[in-house]
C-alpha cells in the first residue's frame, strides 16, 4: 500500500490484508472450539468480494475517462 | 446428534424480531422496490418514481422508529446480533430524517447536472440500511457488515458522476483508503474475538473486565479498531482523505456523507467502545484523546486556508469530530447524551450548509468557492439568512444549537476530568469563528459587479430542505432540553449494563 | 409581574424581528416609530417593576436538565438589574430616538436594518443584565458582541469599517472564551449556574479556584469594556454610525465588564489577587487612555479614549470594593458620554461626516444649542462641580482614598493624575473644536444648520440630566446617597467614610482639573505655550501617543503574523512537508512535460503513510498507557 | 513431526512467499498470481484448522471467481509495468521507517500474550452442517445484510 503505485495493486494488497484477517479468525475459531470465527470469515469473504468488484468497477471507469498508469496521477484534488 | 434439532425458532419469535428492526425493514423494502421499479419503468419516469418510493420508505421508517421510541418498545433481536433499543431508534430516526433531506437535494441536483437519478437514490437507501444496522448492532459482525454496506454504497455514490475525473478520483481514493481502514477494523475485531471468544457485544462487555486490561490481544484489538473508527469519523491524523473525497464527490453525496457517516461512525464507537469495551476505558481513551486533540488543531488550522467551501467544511468536519470525541471520552450518561445531542444538531447545520452550496451548482459544475457566495443574501434572502444561521451554529454561537451542543459536550468533558482537552477545544473553536465568519462576509457582501458564475436553477427542493434544516438547527436551541432528554433515553441502553 | 419582566425582553425582540423580517421594504415612518418605540415600551416595563419594588428570580421554564446540570430560563429582577435596565432602556431610548434624525440619509432598507440591529443589540444587552444564570449571561454576552459587530460594520461597503468590525469581534471573542471558561470553572467547582444558588456556595476565604474563576471572568470583562490589554478595538469601532458609538461604545456595552464584576461581587470579595487586578487594570487603563486622548485629532476617537479612561475609573471603583460608586459613575458616564457623542454627532452631521477636529471651529456661533450641551458634557467629563461627573468621580476617588491602604492610595494617585489629564484634553476638545474661530478647512463654509428637533430633544434631556444628576448622590458635600441606598440590597453597605483628608483631596482634584481645562485655552487658542514647541521638544513622546503606545503593531507582530504563518505552514503540510521536494519536482515536470501538471499533491500513498504513522503514534500511546 | 505439521510449514512458507510477491512484484499480473498462491495456501491452512466449508469457499469463490475478475480487468486494461518514480522520492524511506516502527510495536505488544481457555469441544465443529446451522440461526441478520451488500455491489458496477 505504501510503495505500490498501481491502484489495482493497492486493491490486491487490501485483499491480502483481508485474507490475513481470515486466517486469524479461523485460527482463533479452531483454538477456541467456537464456530463464530469461521462464520465471521465467511462474511469477510463476501465483503472482500463486494469491495473488489466495486473497486474494479471504479478503476475501469477511471481508465475509460483517461489513461492512467499510476495512482499518483489521482492527485487533482489537493490542498 | 445434530445441534440443529435443538434450535427452535418460532413464528412469534420471528415476528417480534422483525418488529425490532422495523425501520431497517422499511428502508430495505423501499430499496428492493426501487431496484425493481428502476428496471421496469421507462427511462423518463424512473427518477421521480424512485425518489417518491425512497421518501415513502424513509418516512415510514421514521414513523416506525418514533412510534416504537414513544411506546418504549425495544430490545435485542436475532440472537442479540441486533438491537431495537432506544439508542438504535434514536439513530434510526436521525438517519431517516437525513435520508429524506438528502433524497430531495440529490433529486434536484442530478437533474440540474444532467445525471441519472434513480441509482443514486438506491445507493442512498442502501447506505442508510448500513447506517441503521450499525447503530442497531449487537455484535461485531453486524458492526462490520453495516460499516461495509454504508462504505461501499458511498464509494459508488462518490464516483457517481462517471464522466468527471474529480468524482472518479474521489471514489478511488475513498475506496482504497477506506478498504485499508476496514482491514484494520476487521483485524481488531478478530483479535477481540480471539481474546473473548465471542462477537456479541453484551457478552464481550461481561467477559472483558478491568483486570483483563493487560491482555495484549485486547490491547492490540482496541488499537486497530480505534484507528479504523477514527478514520470513519475523519479524525486526524486519519483524516487525509476527507477534503479530497468531499471535494470530488457530487455535492448531495458529500452533504449526506459528511453528516450521516459521521453520525453512524459515532454510533459505532459508542456501541463498541463505551458499551462493549467499557472496562478498557483507559486504553481506548488515550487513543481517542490523541485523535481528538489532533483533529481539533489540524481541522481548524487547515480550514482557515481553504478557498473551496467543500474543503473548508471538510476540515471543519474534522474539527467537529474532535469536539464530539470529547463527549465520547467523557462517557457516562452525560457524555453519551451530549454526543447524541450534538450529532443531532450537527447533522442539520452541516447538511444545511452543504445544501445551500448545492443550490449554486449548474450544468457547468459546482459553485463551491467563497466568491460564488457573494451577495447571496440579496440574491436569495432565505438562503442567505439560513446560511448565516448554519455558520453561526457551526461556530457555536449562542443561542444556536451548536452552542448548546458544545456546552453539553464540554461540561461532560470537564466533569469527567478531561479539562486539558476541553480547554483546547474551546481555544480551537474560537479559531474556527474566523473561517465561519469569512463565509458570512461573502454572503452579506454587496452583489458582485461581474455576472455571477452560477445562476439559480430550479432550486425549490433544496430551498425547502435548507429551510427544514434551518428550522431544525434554530428550533433545537430552545428545544434543547427536550432533545437532551431524548438523548438521555438513547444513552440508557448503553449504560444499563453497568 | 412575571409577564412584565419577560416583556422587557419581548419588546425589543419583537421590534428586531419586525424590522428585520417584515419591514425591509416597509414604510419609513413605521420603522422610525417601531425602532425607538419598543425600547421605550421596555423602559415603561422597567419603571412599573421599579414602582412595584419587585425583587425576585422569575423562572419561566427549565431549559436544560441533565443530571446535576440544570439551566432554567430565569430572569433575575433585583435592584442591580433594574438599575442597569434603566440605563439601557432610558439612555438607549434617547439614543435610538436621536438616530431617527441622524440616519435620515440612509436608504429605506438600510434604515430598517439599522434599527433592527439596534433593537437586537438592546435585546442582547438586556439579556446580559437580566440573566439569572451564567449560561444566559454568556448568551447575552456573545449576543452583544455579535450585534456590536454588525453595527460597527454597518457601512459594510467601507473597508475600514469591515476591518474594524472584525477586530472588535475577535477581541470580544477572546473575552468570551475567558468568560466561558470562567463559568465552566464555577460550574465544575460548585455545580451551580444559577446566581442565587451559586453565590451562597462560594467560599468566603480566597482559594485557587475562586481566584482562577475571577481572573477568567475578568478576561471577559476587560475585552468587552476595552481595558488593557484588550482595548485596541474600541477606537477603531468609531467607524460605526455615531448613535452606535453613543449607545454601544459609551453608554451600555462597554460597561458590561463593570456590571459583571458587580454582579459577581461575592466572588470578587472572596478573592485577593483577582480583585486587586481589577482595580489596577482599571487605574492603569484610565491613565493610559487619557494620555492617548491628548493627541488624537478625530473627535470621536478622543471621546473613545475618554470612554476607556472613564471605564477605567469604574473598574478601579469595583476593584477596591466600592461597587455602588462604580455603578454611580457608570450612570453618570452614560449620561454625559452619550450627551457628548450625540452633540458631537450633531456637529458631524452638519459638517457632512467630517470628524477631524482640526477642520472645526466657530461652532459656538453657528450651532449654539449643540455647543452649550457639549459644554455641559465636557465639564462633566472634566469633573467640574456641579455636573454629575464631578460627584461620581469624586465618589470613586474618595472611596479609593479613604480605603487607607497601599492599593487605595496608589490607585487614587493614578486616578488623580488622570483627572488632571482629563481636564486638559477635554478642554482641548472644547476650545479647539467649538470655541476657536472657524477653520479655513471647514468643509461647510457658510452658516451651519443646527440639528433637527428629533436630534436636539434627546441631547437636551441628557444635558439636563448631566447638570442635575449629581444630586442623586452628593456624598462629596456630606449629603445623601440615593444610588448607594438603592443598590444596598444587592451590593451591601458601602463603607462609611472616616477619613477627613479625602475632602482635601477632592478639592485638590477639582481645582487642578479645572485649571487644566482652563490651561488648554492658553495652549490651543491663545498660543501662549505653543503646541508646536512642545512637539518639537518631545517629538518621540507625541509619536508614542499618536501610535497608541504601538499596541496594534505589537499584536500584529506577536499574534497576527505568526498565525498567518502557521496557517500557511499547515496548508503546505499536504504539499511539501510530507512530500519533501515534491513541489520542485512537480514544477520541473510541469516545465518539461506540460501535460503532467496535476501532480503536486493529493497523493494517495502519502495519505496512507500518514495513516500508518498515526497508527504508530497511537500504538506508542496505548503501550505507554498499558505499561504505566 | 507428523504429516500435518509438514503440510502446515509448507503451506505457511508458500503463503509468506506469495505475500512478498504481492507486495514486491512490479507487473500487476504477477501480483495477482501471487495473491492466488497466497489464497490457495491459506485454503490448505483452513483445512488443517478443520474449517472445511471456509476452505471450499476460499478455493471456489475467492481464488476462483474474484481473482479471475482481477485478471480479467488487468488484461482488459493491458499490462502496465510500474515505472521508476520521480514523485515522492522519500516515500519509500519514510515508509520503511514507519513500518519498522509499527512492526516493532506489534512484537512488543504481543509479547506475553495469553489465550482464552477454549469452549467445550463441539463434535461437529467445522462441518458444513455446523456452519449452515450457524448461518441461519445466530448469523441470520448478518447473513441478510450481506445479501444487500452484494445487491449494492451489483447496482454499483
Amino acid at each position: 500500500m505504501l510503495i505500490r503505485r498501481n491502484p489495482l495493486v493497492m486493491l490486491i494488497c487490501i485483499e491480502l490484508m483481508l485474507n490475513a484477517v481470515n486466517l486469524t479468525l479461523v485460527a482463533f475459531s479452531r483454538q477456541l472450539n467456537n464456530r463464530e470465527g469461521q462464520l465471521f470469515a465467511l462474511m469477510t469473504m463476501t465483503v472482500a468480494a463486494a469491495e473488489a468488484v466495486v473497486g474494479l468497477a471504479i478503476l475501469v471507469d477511471i481508465f475509460r475517462v483517461r489513461d492512467l498508469e499510476d495512482v499518483d496521477d489521482l492527485s487533482e484534488l489537493k490542498g | 446428534m445434530i445441534a440443529a434439532a435443538q434450535v427452535t425458532y418460532t413464528a412469534a419469535q420471528a415476528w417480534s424480531d422483525l418488529a425490532q428492526i422495523g425501520p431497517i425493514v422499511a428502508v430495505t423494502v423501499a430499496l428492493l422496490v426501487a431496484v425493481v421499479v428502476d428496471l421496469l419503468l421507462p427511462r423518463g419516469l424512473r427518477g421521480p418514481v424512485v425518489t417518491v418510493i425512497a421518501i415513502v420508505g424513509l418516512v415510514s421508517a421514521l414513523a416506525i422508529a418514533a412510534y416504537r421510541l414513544v411506546n418504549g418498545y425495544g430490545g435485542p433481536a436475532y440472537f442479540r446480533f441486533v438491537s431495537g433499543d432506544a439508542f438504535a431508534l434514536f439513530f434510526e430516526m436521525l438517519f431517516a430524517l437525513i435520508g429524506v433531506l438528502a433524497v430531495i437535494v440529490s433529486s434536484s441536483y442530478v437533474r440540474r447536472r444532467g445525471l441519472y437519478e434513480a441509482e443514486l437514490q438506491v445507493l442512498t437507501l442502501a447506505a442508510i440500511v448500513g447506517m441503521m444496522s450499525l447503530a442497531a448492532a449487537g455484535s461485531l459482525v453486524t458492526v462490520f457488515l453495516g460499516l461495509e454496506l454504508l462504505s461501499i454504497a458511498l464509494y459508488v455514490s462518490c464516483g457517481y458522476n462517471r464522466i468527471e475525473l474529480p468524482s472518479q478520483e474521489s471514489a478511488a481514493k475513498y475506496l482504497i483508503i477506506g478498504g485499508f481502514a476496514s482491514a484494520f477494523v476487521l483485524y481488531g475485531m478478530a483479535l477481540i474475538y480471539g481474546a473473548t471468544g465471542t462477537t456479541v457485544l453484551s457478552d464481550i462487555a461481561t467477559r472483558v473486565t478491568s483486570d483483563s486490561a493487560g491482555n495484549p490481544l485486547l490491547l492490540l484489538g482496541v488499537l486497530l479498531m480505534g484507528v479504523g473508527f477514527a478514520f470513519k469519523v475523519s479524525a486526524a491524523p486519519f483524516h487525509m482523505w476527507t477534503p479530497d473525497v468531499y471535494q470530488g464527490a457530487p455535492l448531495p453525496v458529500t452533504a449526506f456523507m459528511s453528516v450521516a457517516t459521521k453520525a453512524a461512525a459515532f454510533a459505532m464507537i459508542l456501541r463498541v467502545f463505551n458499551y462493549g469495551l467499557g472496562h478498557l476505558g483507559p486504553e481506548w481513551q488515550v487513543l481517542l484523546a490523541f485523535t481528538a486533540a489532533a483533529s481539533m488543531v489540524v481541522g481548524n488550522l487547515m480550514a482557515i486556508v481553504q478557498a473551496s467551501l467543500k474543503r473548508m467544511l471538510a476540515y471543519s468536519g474534522v474539527a467537529h469530530a474532535g469536539y464530539i470525541l470529547v463527549g465520547v471520552l467523557a462517557g457516562g450518561r452525560a457524555g453519551v447524551a451530549a454526543v447524541l445531542f450534538y450529532l443531532f444538531g450537527y447533522v442539520f447545520m452541516n447538511f444545511g450548509a452543504f445544501a445551500v452550496v448545492s443550490t449554486l451548482s449548474g450544468p457547468a459544475g459546482d459553485g463551491d468557492l467563497y466568491e460564488d457566495l457573494n451577495g447571496l443574501a440579496y440574491r436569495n434572502p432565505t438562503l442567505g439568512v439560513l446560511m448565516s444561521v448554519f455558520m453561526l451554529s457551526l461556530a457555536g454561537f449562542p443561542p444556536m444549537v451548536g452552542f448548546f451542543g458544545k456546552v453539553f459536550l464540554f461540561t461532560a468533558g470537564i466533569s469527567a476530568g478531561w479539562t486539558w482537552l476541553v480547554v483546547l477545544a474551546v481555544l480551537t473553536s474560537v479559531v474556527s469563528v474566523y473561517y465561519y465568519f469569512r463565509v458570512l462576509f461573502h454572503v452579506w457582501s454587496p452583489l458582485p459587479e461581474a455576472p455571477v458564475r452560477f445562476a439559480f436553477g430550479p432550486v425549490r427542493g433544496p430551498v425547502t430542505v435548507v429551510l427544514l434544516a434551518g428550522v431544525f438547527a434554530v428550533a433545537l436551541g430552545p428545544l434543547s432540553g427536550f432533545l437532551l432528554q431524548v438523548g438521555l433515553n438513547g444513552a440508557a441502553p448503553l449504560l444499563s449494563g453497568r | 409581574m412575571q409577564a412584565l419582566a419577560l416583556a422587557i425582553l419581548l419588546f425589543p425582540a419583537a421590534g428586531g424581528i419586525f424590522l428585520g423580517v417584515f419591514n425591509w421594504r416597509g414604510s419609513r415612518l413605521l420603522t422610525a416609530m417601531v425602532g425607538p418605540g419598543v425600547i421605550w415600551a421596555a423602559f415603561v416595563c422597567v419603571l412599573i417593576l421599579l414602582g412595584n419594588n419587585v425583587d425576585q428570580d422569575f423562572t419561566y421554564w427549565t431549559w436544560i436538565r441533565a443530571g446535576s446540570f440544570e439551566v432554567p430560563f430565569d430572569i433575575l429582577i433585583d435592584h442591580l438589574s433594574l438599575f442597569m435596565c434603566l440605563v439601557i432602556t432610558g439612555v438607549g431610548g434617547l439614543i435610538v430616538t436621536y438616530a431617527v434624525g441622524y440616519m435620515e440619509h440612509e436608504t429605506d432598507g438600510s434604515y430598517a436594518r439599522f434599527f433592527c440591529y439596534m433593537d437586537v443589540f438592546v435585546l442582547a444587552m438586556l439579556i446580559l443584565v437580566l440573566a439569572g444564570n451564567t449560561v444566559f449571561l454568556i448568551v447575552g454576552w456573545a449576543g452583544v458582541g455579535l450585534s456590536s459587530y454588525l453595527l460597527i460594520g454597518f457601512y459594510y461597503w467601507r473597508r475600514s469599517a469591515v476591518i474594524a468590525a472584525r477586530k472588535a469581534f475577535v477581541m470580544n471573542v477572546i473575552g468570551d472564551i475567558g468568560m466561558i471558561l470562567g463559568a465552566f470553572v464555577l460550574f465544575v467547582s460548585y455545580h451551580q449556574v444559577v446566581y442565587l444558588k451559586l453565590f451562597p456556595a462560594l467560599p468566603h476565604t480566597p482559594d485557587a479556584t475562586t481566584e482562577l474563576a475571577a481572573f477568567l471572568l475578568l478576561v471577559g470583562g476587560i475585552a468587552k469594556s476595552a481595558q488593557l490589554p484588550l482595548h485596541t478595538w474600541l477606537p477603531d469601532a468609531m467607524e460605526g454610525p455615531t448613535p452606535v458609538s453613543a449607545l454601544i461604545h459609551a453608554a451600555t456595552m462597554v460597561t458590561a465588564g463593570v456590571y459583571l464584576v458587580a454582579r459577581f461581587h461575592p466572588l470578587y470579595d472572596a478573592t485577593i489577587y483577582a480583585h486587586a487586578a481589577v482595580a489596577i487594570i482599571g487605574a492603569v487603563t484610565a491613565l493610559f487612555a487619557a494620555s492617548i486622548a491628548l493627541v488624537q485629532t478625530d473627535i470621536k476617537r478622543v471621546l473613545a479614549y475618554s470612554t476607556m479612561s472613564q471605564i477605567g475609573y469604574m473598574f478601579l471603583a469595583v476593584g477596591i470594593g466600592a461597587y455602588s460608586a462604580g455603578l454611580f459613575h457608570l450612570l453618570s458616564h452614560a449620561f454625559f458620554k452619550a450627551l457628548l457623542f450625540m452633540a458631537a454627532g450633531n456637529v458631524i452631521h452638519a459638517l457632512h461626516d467630517d470628524q477631524d477636529m482640526r477642520h472645526y471651529g466657530g461652532l459656538w456661533h453657528d450651532m449654539r444649542r449643540s455647543s452649550v450641551t457639549f459644554l455641559a458634557g465636557s465639564l462633566s467629563l472634566a469633573g467640574i462641580i456641579p455636573f454629575v461627573g464631578f460627584f461620581s468621580k469624586e465618589n470613586v476617588l474618595g472611596e479609593a482614598f479613604s480605603r487607607g491602604d497601599g492599593l487605595g492610595y496608589a490607585v487614587w494617585f493614578i486616578g488623580f493624575v488622570t483627572a488632571v489629564l482629563t481636564g486638559f484634553y477635554t478642554g482641548r476638545m472644547w476650545w479647539f473644536a467649538f470655541w476657536r474661530p472657524a477653520s479655513e478647512e471647514r468643509p461647510v463654509a457658510g452658516h451651519l444648520h443646527e440639528a433637527p428637533l428629533v436630534m436636539l430633544v434627546p441631547v437636551a434631556v441628557l444635558a439636563v440630566l448631566t447638570t442635575v444628576g449629581g444630586f442623586l448622590q452628593i456624598k462629596a458635600i456630606g449629603g445623601w446617597a440615593l444610588v448607594d441606598d438603592f443598590l444596598k440590597p444587592v451590593l451591601g453597605e458601602e463603607r462609611i467614610r472616616t477619613n477627613g483628608l479625602e475632602y482635601l483631596a477632592t478639592v485638590l482634584t477639582l481645582v487642578l482639573a479645572a485649571l487644566a481645562f482652563a490651561a488648554a485655552y492658553n495652549f490651543w487658542i491663545r498660543g501662549t505655550w505653543s503646541p508646536a514647541g512642545w512637539r518639537a521638544r518631545y517629538g518621540w513622546g507625541a509619536r508614542v501617543l499618536e501610535r497608541k503606545y504601538y499596541f496594534d503593531e505589537l499584536y500584529d507582530w506577536a499574534f497576527v503574523r505568526p498565525l498567518d504563518r502557521l496557517a500557511g505552514f499547515t496548508d503546505r503540510e499536504d504539499r511539501s512537508l510530507i512530500d519533501t521536494g515534491a513541489v520542485d519536482v512537480g514544477a520541473y515536470t510541469e516545465r518539461g512535460a506540460g501535460a503532467l501538471s496535476l501532480t503536486q499533491t493529493g497523493f494517495l500513498r502519502s495519505y496512507v503513510l500518514v495513516f500508518v504513522a498515526g497508527v504508530v503514534i497511537a500504538a506508542v500511546l496505548v503501550l505507554w498507557r498499558a505499561s504505566s | 513431526m507428523g504429516p500435518a505439521t509438514i503440510v502446515f510449514w509448507l503451506a505457511s512458507a508458500v503463503a509468506l512467499a506469495g505475500g512478498l510477491g504481492v507486495v514486491l512484484f512490479k507487473e500487476p499480473i504477477r501480483n495477482v498470481l501471487s495473491l492466488v498462491l497466497v489464497m490457495l495456501s491459506l485454503a490448505v491452512l483452513f483445512l488443517l484448522l478443520s474449517a472445511q466449508f471456509v476452505f471450499a469457499v476460499q478455493v471456489i469463490v475467492y481464488a476462483g471467481a474474484v481473482m479471475v475478475l482481477f485478471l480479467f480487468v488487468i488484461t482488459l486494461l493491458g499490462p502496465v509495468r510500474e515505472q521508476g518514480t520521480v514523485r515522492l522520492p522519500w516515500q519509500i524511506f519514510i515508509s520503511a521507517v514507519v513500518i519498522a516502527a509499527f512492526a516493532g510495536f506489534l512484537v512488543a505488544m504481543l509479547r506475553g500474550v495469553s489465550y482464552r481457555t477454549p469452549d467445550a469441544a463441539d463434535p461437529i465443529f467445522g462441518s458444513v452442517q455446523s456452519i449452515g446451522v450457524g448461518l441461519f440461526t445466530d448469523y441470520l441478520f448478518p447473513f441478510e445484510l450481506t445479501s444487500i451488500l452484494l445487491l449494492v455491489a451489483a447496482v454499483g458496477c
